[in-house]
Parts: C-alpha cells; sequence; structure tokens
C-alpha cells in the first residue's frame, strides 16, 4: 500500500522546519530506521529515520523547502499490506482520457473561470468526506490528485493540506528566497518601513533569512522589546582562579573535559541562584506571578558556524566542576557539528555568554526570554591593580583582570540585589576556596 | 414615499423568501453582510412554507393518522369511523404555519437582516427596482436570485381563486373535500394531494402521463406504492396525456388522450401538478448579464454564480431538482462564495423524499441513473418482511437497497420504501457523503429491532453474510 | 340635485349697549360692580392721559416712534378687563393700555419706544406675550398657547389682538382656521379702526363686516361698538366664559377709530379728512362712559379730578423712574445676552471685541 | 444594537423622547396616522394619539407659528415641515419669533423648540423638493441649525435639539433617510450640538462638509489615499450653527489643506463662512487657497441633472489635488 511519511510535531514552539538534506531518492529502497531526511528547524538540526521499510515512492520536498508539521514529505510503496486496505488499490493519478468528459451533464458553467475547484476531468468522485472536499475547494486542491492517507484510500484533511502545502513549492529555487519572506516578527517589534534598493549603489547579495538566524532574530526582539533591560558591569580579579585552572586543566582534558572559566561562573553562578531565587524566574504577567524555578538550568551562549546556540546544561547546582566541564564541553561539541538534540535548548533559567574566548572585553548581552538575567564574562586581561596588604599598604602589582556584565529584567529584580547577586557570583571567582565553600 | 426615489445600497440583495432566499441572508448575515431580502409575502418562508410542503405534510401526517387506524383494526384495535372537523384541520394547518413563519422572522430580525414585503425587478447589474415598497430602488454589491418555481400551466387552462381547477397551493388549502377529484400528474405532488384526499374521503382518479407513477424513481421502489395506491385511488391511468380541463357550475371535465384516443374524467374538482416551472420572467433579467436557458432556467455554475458575476441565482429557479433543502445549501453556498469564501455546490447524496403512505426516499446514485450513465454498480435488496421491526408495524411492504461501486465496495447511492423512510435516509447520505464502503456499514451496530437494521443487513449482503437472510437468496 | 342656499351655522350680530348720545338699552345693560366700573374708568383714563404724555414727550425728543391709541380705550379695557391672571393676552403694537392693565408698567413702555431691549421684558407675574410688531403673525401664537392650554388641561384663555389690516394677512386666516380646527380657547379680537396707516378698511376686505369672517371658519363672530365699552364688555365675556368652558374660538370685531396718528412719525392729514376724524371724536368712548358712571353715580365730579390728579402724579412718576433707569442701561454688550441659553464661541468672541473696541483700542479688535 | 435606516433611527429619537417627556408634541402635515410622507413618525400616533402627534391643516406659518406658542407656553413641540422648500410660508415665524423671543424677553419667554424639515437633492424628486437652503438658518440670530450625516448620529443629534433650551432647525437629507443602514443603539444616545466630528484621520488635506454630502467626501478621501497616497482628513459639521471653529481651525492648521463640500449653491454658503472662519483663525498655517466644492448658484436642475449639479467624489478629489499642487 502506500504510506505517506509527514512531517511529525518535533515539539513545542516548533511549526516548520527546513529541509537541508535528502539522503535517498525516490524508488529508493529504505528499512526502517534508515536516515530519510535531515532537517533544521527553528532550534535544532534533526536526522530524520524512516518509520517504514519498503520503497520511496515520491518525494514531495526539495533542499531549501520549508515543510509544515503534517506535510507529506515523501510517500512509500510498503511490502506489508495493512488490513484496511485490502479492498483498493491507490487511485489513478493519470488522467482519465477525455471522451468521459463529453458525458458529463450539468448545467454549463456561466461563467467556468469562476468554478472553485480548478478544471479537472471528472472522474469517480475521489472518497473524501464533507469538509475535507470544502477545505480542498478553499485551498483549490484538486482532490483526484492529492495521495490518500484515510482508511481505503479515502482523503482526509491532512492529506489535503500537505498537498496544497506541496504544490506551494516554487518552481526554481532562485524565487524561494523571494517567496520565503521573514517569518512573522513578534508582535511587539515594529513594521520596517520598506527598504531602498541597495543594488543601485552597488552588487548586493541576498541570503535567505532563515531557521537559527531567523530564530535568534525573533527571540531577541522579543525580548529586547519586552524587556527593560538594565546591566551592571564590575571586574573580576581572577588571577588565582586561572592558576587554579592551569593546575587542573590537563587531567580534565583526559577525560575530554574542558576547564573553562564558564564552567567555573556557572557554578558560581549556581551559588548566587540560591541566595537570591528571583534570578532564577521568569515573569507571568497573564497570571501577574513571579515563576521562581526551584532547579538550576545554565544556558551557555555558543557561537557555531549557522548561529548562535544556547544549550543546557542541567542542574548544574548538583554537579561537580569536573562533571560540568565534560557535559559542557561534549555539548558545545554537538552544537558546533550541528548534531544537537531540540531537547537540549530548552528548559534554561539562566543563561551565561562567554566572549572572553573570542577576546571580547566590556559588553551587554541581551536576555534570554523568558529567563530574568544572563550573565556575560569578558576576556581576562593582565592589568595593573592596587593591593592592599593586611597591615594597609598599598602596592600597585600587574593582576589578571576579567570584566563581568549581569544584564537584568529590571520588572523582576533591582539595582541593588543585581549589586548583591554580582558580589556573590565575583567573590567565588576571586577566590576558588571561596568558591569551593559557598558551593551549593 | 410621496416624492422622489428612496434609494437604498446594500451588500446582498436577496429576492425571494422561501428556503433558498432566506438561507442565503441568514447565512451572509452571519457573514458579516448588509442583507437585504425582498419577498412579496409578509413573512419568510415562501411557497415552501406557506403553500407546499409543511402544509402538506401536516395533512399527510393526519392523513397517515387515518390510514393507521385502518390498519388498527386487523390487529385488533378498533377506532370509531374518523371525524373530520375541516375548520379545525384548517386551523391546525395555519397555526403551524405561522408558529414556523414567525421563527423565521424572528431568526431574521436578530440577524440584523431587512425584510422588504414588495417585488424586485433588476433595471442593471447593480440596482434593483421594487414595486409596492416604501423603498423605490436596492443598490446592491450583489444580488441572490431565489424566486423559486410555480405550477405549470396547460394550455387553455388556467387557475382561477376559489375555482374547481386547481393548483397544489390551492388544493392544499382544503376548502372543501369534493367527493370526486381528478388528480393530473403522477408526480410526487400529485400523489401528496391525492393522499391526503383520498384518506379524508374523496374518490380520487390519477392522471399519469408515463407507464408508472413517479417516473425517474427506481421502479422497484415505486411498485409497492403503486400497489398501495391503486387500493386508496379509485382510478389511476397511465399514459394519460392531458389535454384541458373544462370548469362547470356542477364540476371539472378533464381530458386527456390514451392510447391515441381521447378520453375523459368528470370530478367535483381537479388539481393540476404536472409540473412547474421557474419564476425566472419578470425579473428584468434582460437588464443583466444573467442567462436563462429555453426553460427559464438561470444559468449558474457550481458556485450558483449567474454570468453576471454580481448576481447568483439558487434553488427552484436555478434548476436542478425542486427541493428545498437543496435550495438552502446553494443558497448558503452562494452567500460564502459572495462572503469570500470559496464555497461550491458538491453535494454527492442529494436526499428526496416522497411523504406518500409508504414513503420512498433515495439518495446518491440511483439504479436508473447507473444504468443510463453506465456507472459500474452493484446493488443489493433487503425486503422488510425479514426485519422484525417492520413485522411488529404491520410495515411488510418495505424496501430497502444499496448501489455500491463494485471496484471498492464504496457506497454511491441508496433507495428505501416504507415507513419512516425520511430517517432513515440520514444513514445513507452520511455513508455516502463520508465516502463509507459497505463493509463500514455492515460494521457499524444497529439496533435490533428497529427499521434502520435493513440498512445495515443490506451493507452485509455485499460481504455475503447477512443475518436475516440467507446468502442465497441474492 | 339642483341649487339652494345654503345657511351658515352663524349669523353676524351688531352689539350695542350706549350709543355716543349716553342712550343705554336697559335690556341689555351688562352686571358690572361699580368697582370694576371705577377700575375699567381708570385704566381708560390712564390709558389716554398715558398716550397723551407720550406724545409730548416723542415731541420733546425724549422717547422715539411710537403708536398712539387714543381712540381705542374702550375696545382694549372692555375686553382685557375680563381676563384673569391666569389668562393670557397676545398683543399686536397699539393696546398701550390693555398691556398696562394686565400688568405691564408705564415705565417698560417708555423704555421700549425709547430702544431698550428692557422695554419688552415680561413681568414674572404676568403671562402676557410682549407686544409683536409683523402684522398677525402673533395670532398663530395665540392658537399654539390656546392648543397647549388645552392639551394641559386648564383653563386658561387666551386673548388676542390686532387690527383690521391684520386681517388681510394670511397668519390672520391660518390661526382663525388652526383655532377653529382645535377648537382652542382663543378669543381674537380685532380693533377695527378704520385705517392700516393709511390705507381705509374700505381697501383691506370688500366684505361687509369683518366678523362675518368667522363663519368661514366656523366660529361665533360679532361686531360691536368698539367705542361702548359696556358693549365690549358683554362681547367679550360671552366669549370668554365659552372658550374656557370648552366652546372653542371667538372673533370679536370692535368697530372704533384711530384718532392719532398710526406712529409719531406719521402724517394723516395726507390721507383723511378732518371731518372724518372730528366726528369719530364726537364718538369718544371715555366721555361716553364718564357720563354713563355719573349718571349711575357711581363716579363724581370731585371723584373724577382727584383720580386724574392721582393718575397725572403716577405718570410722572414713571417718566422720572424711567428716565433714571435709562442712564444705568447704558451698557451695549448686553445685546449679545439672551440670544441662547449659553453664549456661543462665536458671539463670546463678537463681545470680546466689542468691548476691546469700547475699551478704546479698535485696532486690537478683530470681530470673530 | 439594531440596524436602522435614518427614517428608523429618527422614530426611535421621537419616540423615546415622547415617552420621556409629555411636554414633547409633534405637529405636521400627515405626521399622523400616515406617519408622515417619508414616514419618519411611524406609528407614533398609534402610541400617543391625536393629542402628541398632530396633523395640521396645509399651513406652513400656522406650524411654524403654532409651535412657538406651545413652546412658549412650555411644551416642546417638535415640528415637520414636509419639505424644506416649502418653510418660506412660515419663514417670518422662524425669524421674527423663535429666533427671537428669548431675547426680547430676556430670557422670560424661550422657544425650545425644533423644526425638522427633509432637504436636498438625489432623489430625484420634483421641483422645490431638492433645495439646500440651510444657510438661511445659520444665518439668522438666535436659531440652531442641525445637520445630521447617517442614522446614528441623526438619532443622537435629534434627542439633543428637542432637550435644547433654544430653537434648533433641524434639516434631514433625504437622500439618506433610507440609503443605508447602521447599529442604532436602543439605549439613549446624545450628541452636543455645536460639535463637528472628525470621521476620518489624516495629515495631508481636510476635507470639511456635513449631511449627504459626507459621503462623497469619505468617497474622495478613499480616491485620494488610494490614487494619490494622499491622508485626507475628513470632518463632519454636524451643526452648522453654532459651527464648531475650533475644531476646523486645529485641522488646518494641523493639515495646511482644505475643501469644503456642501450641496446647496456656493455664494454665501456656508462654505463662505467657514472659509472666513479658517482664515481668520490659520491663514498662516495654509499652505494653499482653500476649495469649495457646492452646488452652483443655480436653481437646483430638475432630476434629470440634478446629478451634474450635486458634488461628487470625483469632483471632490478634484479640488483636493488643486490644493495639493500648491
Amino acid at each position: 500500500m502506500t504510506a505517506s511519511f509527514r512531517l511529525p510535531d518535533l515539539g513545542e514552539g516548533v511549526h516548520e522546519a527546513e529541509i537541508l538534506t535528502i539522503p535517498v531518492k525516490s524508488g529508493q529502497a529504505v528499512k526502517e530506521g534508515d536516515i530519510i531526511l535531515e532537517i533544521e528547524t527553528d532550534k535544532a538540526a534533526v536526522e530524520i529515520p524512516s518509520p517504514f521499510t519498503g520503497t520511496v515512492r515520491e518525494i514531495l520536498v526539495q533542499i531549501g523547502d520549508k515543510a509544515v508539521v503534517g506535510n507529506v514529505l515523501m510517500t512509500f510503496q510498503t511490502e506489508t499490506e495493512s488490513t484496511e486496505s485490502r479492498h483498493e488499490k491507490p487511485p489513478p493519478l493519470k488522467q482519465q482520457p477525455s471522451f468521459i468528459e463529453e458525458q458529463i451533464q450539468s448545467p454549463v458553467p456561466a461563467s467556468p473561470s469562476q468554478s472553485p475547484v480548478p478544471a479537472s476531468p471528472s472522474q469517480s468522485p475521489v472518497p473524501a468526506s464533507p469538509s475535507t472536499r470544502r477545505l480542498a475547494r478553499e485551498l483549490g486542491v484538486d482532490l483526484h490528485k492529492v495521495t490518500p492517507s484515510g482508511s481505503g484510500g479515502v482523503v482526509t484533511k491532512e492529506d489535503v493540506q500537505a498537498h496544497a502545502q506541496a504544490k506551494e513549492r516554487p518552481a526554481p529555487p532562485a524565487e524561494a528566497a523571494e517567496i520565503d519572506r521573514p517569518a512573522p516578527t513578534p508582535a511587539a517589534a515594529p513594521t520596517p518601513a520598506s527598504l531602498p534598493d541597495f543594488t543601485r549603489w552597488g552588487p548586493v547579495e541576498r541570503v535567505p533569512f532563515r531557521s537559527i538566524r531567523r530564530a535568534t532574530a525573533a527571540q531577541m526582539t522579543a525580548s529586547w522589546a519586552l524587556i527593560p533591560h538594565v546591566n551592571c558591569q564590575d571586574n573580576v580579579d581572577i588571577t588565582r582562579l586561572e592558576a587554579f585552572r592551569q593546575k587542573h586543566k590537563a587531567e580534565l582534558a583526559a577525560v575530554h573535559g574542558r576547564l573553562t572559566m564558564t564552567v567555573f561562573a556557572m557554578k558560581a553562578v549556581a551559588t548566587a541562584l540560591k541566595n537570591y531565587p528571583r534570578f532564577n524566574a521568569s515573569l507571568d504577567l497573564a497570571t501577574q506571578e513571579i515563576v521562581i524555578k526551584r532547579y538550576f538550568n545554565i544556558g551557555i551562549a555558543v557561537d557555531s558556524e549557522n548561529g548562535l546556540v544556547v544549550p543546557v546544561i542541567r542542574d548544574v547546582d548538583r554537579k561537580s566542576i569536573k562533571e560540568l566541564a565534560i557535559e559542557v564541553e561534549e555539548t558545545i561539541t554537538r552544537v558546533r557539528a550541528g548534531k544537537h538534540r531540540r531537547e537540549e535548548m530548552q528548559g534554561g533559567t539562566f543563561t551565561i555568554t562567554n566572549a572572553g574566548a573570542l577576546g571580547g572585553s566590556h559588553f551587554s548581552a541581551i536576555i534570554n526570554y523568558p529567563e530574568v538575567a544572563i550573565l556575560g564574562l569578558g576576556q581576562g586581561r593582565m592589568q595593573p591593580a592596587v593591593l592592599t596588604d593586611d597591615r594597609g599598604r598599598h602596592e600597585i602589582v600587574p593582576r589578571l583582570i576579567m570584566p563581568i556584565v549581569l544584564c537584568f529584567d529590571h520588572r523582576v529584580v533591582d539595582g541593588a540585589d543585581a549589586i548583591r547577586f554580582l558580589r556573590v557570583v565575583i567573590a567565588a571567582l576571586e577566590d576558588p576556596e571561596e568558591l569551593l565553600i559557598t558551593m551549593i | 414615499m410621496v416624492m422622489g426615489d428612496m434609494e437604498m445600497s446594500t451588500d446582498l440583495l436577496v429576492i425571494g423568501g422561501g428556503p433558498g432566499g432566506y438561507g442565503a441572508a441568514f447565512r451572509g448575515a452571519d457573514l458579516g453582510l448588509d442583507v437585504i431580502l425582498v419577498d412579496p409575502l409578509p413573512s419568510l418562508g415562501g411557497l415552501c412554507l406557506h403553500a407546499g410542503c409543511i402544509p402538506a405534510k401536516t395533512m399527510l401526517h393526519l392523513a397517515e393518522l387515518i390510514h393507521d387506524a385502518e390498519q388498527a383494526t386487523k390487529m385488533g384495535l378498533r377506532f370509531g369511523e374518523p371525524h373530520i372537523d375541516l375548520p379545525a384541520l384548517r386551523s391546525w394547518q395555519r397555526q403551524v404555519v405561522d408558529t414556523m413563519a414567525e421563527g423565521l422572522m424572528t431568526l431574521a430580525k436578530k440577524r440584523g437582516i431587512l425584510c422588504i414585503r414588495g417585488k424586485a425587478r433588476f433595471i442593471s447589474s447593480t440596482t434593483a427596482r421594487l414595486e409596492g415598497a416604501e423603498i423605490s430602488a436596492i443598490r446592491f454589491k450583489h444580488a441572490i436570485i431565489a424566486t423559486g418555481s410555480r405550477p405549470l400551466v396547460l394550455p387553455h387552462m388556467y387557475f382561477t381563486p376559489g375555482g374547481r381547477i386547481m393548483d397544489s397551493a390551492a388544493a392544499l388549502t382544503l376548502a372543501d373535500i369534493p367527493k370526486t377529484l381528478v388528480v393530473a400528474g403522477g408526480g410526487y405532488v400529485g400523489l401528496e394531494i391525492g393522499s391526503i384526499y383520498a384518506a379524508l374521503g374523496s374518490r380520487v382518479t390519477l392522471l399519469e402521463q408515463e407507464d408508472r407513477l413517479l417516473k425517474g424513481v427506481d421502479a422497484d421502489l415505486v411498485a409497492p406504492l403503486q400497489e398501495s395506491l391503486s387500493k386508496r385511488f379509485a382510478e389511476i391511468l397511465f399514459g394519460a396525456e392531458v389535454l384541458d380541463a373544462a370548469e362547470d357550475p356542477e364540476g371539472v371535465t378533464v381530458r386527456f388522450s390514451r392510447n391515441g384516443e381521447t378520453d375523459q374524467r368528470p370530478g367535483e374538482k381537479a388539481v393540476i401538478a404536472v409540473g412547474r416551472t421557474p419564476n425566472s420572467d419578470d425579473l428584468g433579467l434582460d437588464r443583466t448579464k444573467a442567462v436563462i436557458d429555453s426553460s427559464g432556467i438561470i444559468q449558474v455554475d457550481e458556485q450558483q454564480r449567474t454570468a453576471d458575476e454580481r448576481i447568483f441565482a439558487v434553488g427552484d429557479v436555478a434548476g436542478g431538482v425542486m427541493l428545498a433543502h437543496k435550495a438552502i445549501r446553494e443558497g448558503r453556498v452562494a452567500a460564502e462564495v459572495i462572503g469570500g469564501k470559496k464555497g461550491g455546490f458538491d453535494v454527492r447524496a442529494l436526499p428526496a423524499v416522497v411523504y406518500t403512505d409508504p414513503q420512498i426516499a433515495w439518495c446518491g446514485l440511483t439504479e436508473k441513473q447507473a444504468q443510463m450513465e453506465g456507472i459500474s454498480h452493484a446493488v443489493r435488496k433487503f425486503p422488510w418482511k425479514l426485519s422484525g421491526r417492520a413485522r411488529t408495524l404491520g410495515l411488510t411492504d418495505g424496501l430497502t437497497k444499496l448501489l455500491v461501486d463494485p471496484e471498492n465496495g464504496r457506497i454511491l447511492g441508496a433507495g428505501i420504501i416504507g415507513r419512516h423512510a425520511e430517517g432513515l435516509m440520514g444513514e445513507a447520505a452520511l455513508a455516502i457523503e463520508m465516502g463509507a464502503l459497505a463493509e463500514d456499514l455492515a460494521l457499524i451496530l444497529h439496533p435490533y429491532p428497529t427499521l434502520s437494521e435493513t440498512e445495515g443487513e443490506a451493507a452485509a449482503m455485499f460481504l455475503g453474510s447477512p443475518t436475516h437472510i440467507t446468502p442465497e437468496e441474492r | 340635485m339642483g341649487r339652494k342656499g345654503i345657511k351658515p351655522a352663524d349669523t353676524i350680530d351688531y352689539l350695542s349697549i350706549l350709543d355716543e348720545d349716553g342712550n343705554l338699552d336697559a335690556g341689555l345693560e351688562p352686571e358690572i360692580p361699580a368697582e370694576t366700573h371705577l377700575k375699567m374708568l381708570r385704566s381708560m383714563l390712564l390709558g389716554r392721559r398715558f398716550d397723551e404724555r407720550m406724545l409730548d414727550l416723542q415731541r420733546q425728543g425724549r422717547i422715539g416712534t411710537f403708536p398712539p391709541i387714543k381712540g381705542q380705550e374702550a375696545a382694549q379695557i372692555g375686553s382685557v378687563i375680563v381676563l384673569r391672571d391666569s389668562d393670557w393676552l397676545v398683543p399686536s403694537f397699539r393696546e398701550t393700555a390693555a398691556e398696562i392693565m394686565r400688568g405691564r408698567s408705564m415705565e417698560s413702555v417708555l423704555l421700549y419706544y425709547n430702544g431698550f431691549n428692557e422695554g419688552t421684558i415680561i413681568a414674572d407675574r404676568q403671562k402676557d406675550l410682549p407686544l409683536s410688531v409683523p402684522v398677525a403673525s402673533q395670532v398663530l401664537h395665540a392658537v399654539g398657547l390656546g392648543w397647549a392650554a388645552k392639551y394641559r388641561k386648564t383653563d386658561e384663555v387666551v386673548m388676542t389682538f390686532f387690527g383690521d389690516g391684520a386681517t388681510s394677512e394670511g397668519d390672520f386666516h391660518e390661526g382663525m382656521n388652526c383655532a377653529a380646527v382645535y377648537q382652542a380657547p382663543v378669543v381674537f379680537v380685532c380693533q377695527n379702526n378704520q385705517w392700516a396707516i393709511s390705507v381705509p378698511l374700505s381697501r383691506q376686505t370688500h366684505s361687509k363686516t369683518l366678523a362675518q369672517k368667522a363663519l368661514a371658519y366656523g366660529m361665533p363672530g360679532i361686531q360691536v361698538d368698539g367705542n361702548d365699552i359696556l358693549a365690549v364688555h358683554a362681547a367679550t365675556k360671552e366669549a370668554v366664559d365659552r372658550a374656557r368652558n370648552g366652546g372653542g374660538p371667538t372673533f370679536i370685531e370692535c368697530v372704533t377709530y384711530r384718532i392719532m396718528m398710526h406712529t409719531t412719525s406719521d402724517d394723516p392729514k395726507k390721507y383723511r379728512s378732518e371731518e372724518e376724524v372730528e366726528c369719530w371724536k364726537r364718538r369718544d368712548p371715555l366721555i361716553r362712559y364718564r357720563n354713563y358712571l355719573a349718571k349711575k353715580s357711581i363716579l363724581s365730579d370731585k371723584q373724577l379730578s382727584t383720580l386724574e390728579e392721582e393718575i397725572k402724579q403716577e405718570i410722572q412718576a414713571a417718566v422720572d423712574r424711567a428716565e433714571k433707569h435709562m442712564q444705568e442701561l447704558g451698557n451695549p454688550l448686553d445685546m449679545f445676552d439672551h440670544l441662547y441659553a449659553d453664549l456661543p464661541p462665536h458671539l463670546r468672541k463678537q463681545k470680546e471685541a466689542l468691548t476691546e473696541e469700547l475699551a478704546g483700542n479698535q485696532g486690537e479688535a478683530h470681530h470673530g | 444594537m439594531a440596524k436602522m435606516t435614518m427614517v428608523e433611527a429618527l422614530n426611535l429619537a421621537l419616540r423615546q423622547e415622547m415617552q420621556k417627556d409629555d411636554s414633547v408634541v409633534l405637529l405636521g402635515q400627515d405626521i399622523g396616522p400616515d406617519g408622515g410622507v417619508f414616514r419618519v413618525t411611524d406609528n407614533l400616533f398609534a402610541e400617543f394619539g391625536g393629542d402628541r402627534v398632530v396633523d395640521t391643516p396645509l399651513a406652513e406659518s400656522s406650524i411654524i407659528g403654532m409651535s412657538v406658542g406651545m413652546a412658549i407656553y412650555g411644551l416642546k413641540p417638535v415640528c415637520e415641515i414636509q419639505f424644506s422648500g416649502f418653510i418660506y410660508q412660515g419663514f417670518h415665524q422662524l425669524e421674527n419669533h423663535a429666533a427671537r423671543m428669548r431675547w426680547r424677553t430676556r430670557s422670560r419667554l424661550t422657544v425650545p423648540m425644533v423644526m425638522r424639515a427633509p432637504y436636498g437633492g438625489g432623489v430625484r424628486a420634483l421641483e422645490h423638493h431638492s433645495e439646500s437652503r440651510e444657510a438661511y438658518w445659520a444665518h439668522t440670530p438666535g436659531l440652531k441649525m442641525v445637520i445630521p450625516s447617517g442614522p446614528r448620529n441623526a438619532r443622537a443629534l435629534l434627542v439633543s435639539a428637542i432637550r435644547d433650551p433654544d430653537p434648533v432647525i433641524f434639516y434631514e437629507a433625504k437622500a439618506l433617510y433610507r440609503s443605508f443602514r447602521e447599529e442604532v443603539p436602543e439605549k439613549e444616545e446624545t450628541l452636543p450640538i455645536g460639535k463637528a466630528n472628525i470621521v476620518r484621520a489624516g495629515g495631508d488635506l481636510t476635507i470639511i462638509s456635513y449631511g449627504a454630502m459626507l459621503r462623497p467626501a469619505l468617497e474622495a478621501a478613499d480616491l485620494l489615499e488610494q490614487k494619490d497616497k494622499v491622508a485626507a482628513e475628513v470632518i463632519d459639521l454636524l451643526t452648522l450653527s453654532p459651527l464648531d471653529e475650533e475644531l476646523l481651525v486645529a485641522s488646518v492648521k494641523k493639515t495646511g489643506r482644505a475643501v469644503v463640500v456642501h450641496e446647496a449653491p456656493r455664494s454665501f454658503g456656508a462654505g463662505a463662512e467657514i472659509v472666513a472662519r479658517l482664515m481668520e483663525g490659520c491663514f498662516y498655517y495654509l499652505e494653499a487657497p482653500i476649495e469649495r466644492v457646492t452646488g452652483f448658484d443655480t436653481i437646483i436642475p430638475y432630476f434629470s441633472r440634478e446629478k451634474s449639479y450635486l458634488p461628487g467624489a470625483e469632483r471632490i478629489a478634484q479640488a483636493a489635488r488643486r490644493t495639493l499642487k500648491n
């Protein structure tokens, strides 16, 4: 029988995906579990294993297409016949010879152009419920051309939707960019004025504004528009922590871990979050409540070639620095390879972004909505600093100083809280022992 | 208005307040259109409600009661001779009609539809002039014509109000119960009216041009009816082509030609029900782009749109079977198209019911049609004499049959004769519209003992193993 | 079929009780208490004297143009005396004596003829309308008031005055017609003083009487000797009583004469003979009435002279008050007031503009 | 809310005011059992009887003059003149008395009456049935001149007019009587007399109109938006006198351009006054001469030609374009 494969629901929020690769061709035999598609959603790239064993009958998408959940992506000819399908064979897609048309006796359409259904040579009516037929009319779909999935070849609403989607696929990819205009920006975003024709000043390249890039844009716009951002900056003397890091680096590398400032920062932040739970929260305007989360999942901003991705490390408070060093490293690698799973991007309560690795110094960050705060780390640089010994004598010494910034949602927390929060983090990062002692 | 023209503008002008008209108006209003409906009658409902289906069905119910009372004597239950209080019957009939009409008016009012009493004629593709109304003209964005149809009149014959030669509407007012009644036309109108008068005591003579009743309905469905009517009607003459009818103080004489010879039947009164013709004349359609065919049917596409893109036509005036439910649907489709939706009339199981006793109902493909159009089909019939329920009711002359596509077992049509066929037809319609297989219908569990079993059984016959009939009997 | 005469519902009477020579038709003599007689006489006398005084004032340039009433006192006093305070008087512009009897102050009259809006203020206790210049237009107001009184089911009666000239105006006919149609409690008193400025009655109408016009509208009409206060009183009393009791309107034609000019800026010599005036002077209503009262010994010469003296004082006092009052009524900004219940923006602007102008800086004034 | 024509909305206003206040009485020709030739008083005779819905003799002066008397007495007469073309036989009653009584008596006697009359062209009526002479009343001190533009504001304004302490001339455009329906709440609504209304906001020019001309004005605004990408502000005067100068001036200060539209003849018409007020109020803000789109200074032609006489959307748009050129 014919079986069609639809874009599955990939979890909350995701309603569409871009086709990255199609490792199979039509006519090709596949076993259940073989990868038949690689797609990219707003959140992650996903490999899709075949649910059927049989041969690929028809591939209804091509690379670069965007498919909506429920769309039929390909159809299969499966060997095992399902019980419902005993009675009939799939209706022919070919058109009937035209002499049949002449026999049709119906009042002459006064203005055939008005006809709601695309003129199709009439043949035995396609089994479909009235509501499905109505939908077909609305989408201008000819039921005869739809691959049925219902019991005994009945065309279902989904079949019609899928067909309509497939039809929208533009023939020359060149136009694709034209048709795929930027996705819905959040309501909060201002509607942009139309752009001038840039080519008047020189050659331009138009790159599709898609998937992760677009998701980032939407997320940032929403966050910036919705949250009154405030940030407070400070410097951390990480001379001793750096020494500590150097000391233990190697042993962690041995177990494929990487001891980075981020890892320490995560621990420090976890501690601070426990002291000041309101930084580990979300604001629920609908119910007028602040949702304080009792778990501590920290997102780390990772810069991948297709853009900013924020994998979440769970239960940071319950993991040792070592465990974290390994997990973070492993996660980052997967993200960079585009192999991360969607679930990994979800459920964060706080985010850390480390510009230091790339050499960034002072900067500001945008909160990862719906979280209430984000911590930014700059690059530690040797700088002259004034030290005061226990006898009150000052001396200027070179120290490793790291700029640090906490951006927070002023609706939920105030500047004073932020300072206190930051103090905990700084204290922990300036003194590894402090870190160990206070660590919860 | 004593001076000048009051021109009113609206999104949607609906001409005609019958089922097609109010179906369209209500749907249009629900889609947010500003709707004006024009009809010469003071309230909605059209001929169907005021002088057709509803008055007829009200009386047919009584006819059924009378008949059942007779039947009951066989079962050992005896009622006295029915006493017929004509004024009371009429006021009951009126009461039924008025309540429904009021209901429709309230529905219209609640929807903000302006109902204007008057006659509308197009003067252009955008304007209609009104006659007998405060408003002189209505400028519309779209118009829907739902003016219905009227009884066909034979040459040299005319209906005079209160006269002895009646059309169906006049007959249904039950002015009196003539001792003898000649009914010209063996279509469902003729049969229903004949049945009413027969039950009320008239000796009914039926004249039918064809060689059987209800041409167009499958013969096997009609046969039992023909039998029972032959008992109730004094005389049924087939192949009788009515020529004319002459009225005199004593009565009417209906002349007809039969096997080449002219013959005639006298009667106290006569009903002429030889068909209906669409009310498309006198609409000023010549001032629009709309096209009507030789028989007066306004030509429309599957969106009910005429050749004039602003003007739509629905119901009897747009041709097809002349049934209220079809008109309502067409009206709704037209309104939806006007309201910007991609509506279209694609009914696969258009049900039809003849309210005789026994009733005949069918939907979807009929055997006749299948043969004519050479559509491959298989038929199974389940006779009611094998139905327990039919037995308990003493209604064993019924028959339930299904047509399916032999290729895939999909149900294409259904026909039923027998009491309550009207209700049974619903299931068949559902099955056809949903693209169900005979197997589906057979697998659906039908309560025992009910008449609905007959449908399950007929379906089961396709699978080779019905319960109350042996496979051989196929 | 055929042609036969149609008798109108009513016929017209001519009523005269006390003729110019003092002869009395005792049978018709109305029952009038002495004090009422004195009251009437006093009002007639006041009307006459005030009229004369105003003429002096006008000649002295102390007031502007005004229409004298001399000779019509009986027609006015004989009729309004019948009204109650709760009734309405809707005057034309030559009923000064009647207005004063109804409660209008001489001061108000002086103010009006000296060009002050305050001259048309109606005293609070008074129901009457201010005098009306556009001829006959007030008649319809009387009908409206009468309709309203009837609608409110009161026993109020409305009496309206107009001259012979007014009977040529559309509003007179419309008013008579409506009053009859609605059976409104209205008494139409026509002071037929023979002249509409320079046009004699014969040029106003070709009908024998004005009273007969009532017949056409289906209401009682009567012609009375307008200089015979007893006749006027009897006729109006009958009419007012009828109206008060729901009997509808009546038309009364008081045949009288305008002894003086139309207004002080008019010279009657140009259009009528001295002889005519002289012969009407002999029919002076005041003298006739005075003699009647004397004969009935209701009024002695002594009483009369004191009365004359009182009235003289009264008028003088009024003149003084009026002239004093006029000094205080200098403010032209009053013209903006009482046009609407509230002053609309554009008028406020204009008022401000005038204020500035009066303050002397016209330059600034922009009449918005 | 129910959808109503202007006729039904006016009827609602009358009915509700009569129910509230028994001093409200109606008088006019054929307003009784017949319900008025335009059915504005339909069914009121049945509900309130002949004492309050009074059929009068065929005499305009009587209708208006009696109303003056009734109003002075303390009633609130609402009189109907069958067609505004016949008011002149009662003109003097308005000019000489209705407009002056308060002023003459320093507010001792007032005339809280309403005179309703259908006016204007566009309904293919005969002679004397299509004039638009509102200027007469707007020119008369002591009167208020109100002209609604649709069912809803007609109802609200009529209620206000009836309650107004001064005489109000209430002109009803025949062309609007049944031309379209509008949601009109059963619940009482009033609109202040003397206040205009911005029915469509825009920044490029101001179109000022009233009555039946409002709709073409709005159509013109649409044309300008579609064809010329111009945002016209459209003001519905609702009251001609007293004129809502403030709103007009504010709008034109903003847009710098104005077009005044009315179907009445041009010379000395409402437009002339409006233009003058704008000159006084915002001369230095004007970017172009103010345009007038009005009826011509002729008698309105018999109806075969009236369409060319009456301003239409295209004519208005053209005028607007002229103001936009500068």
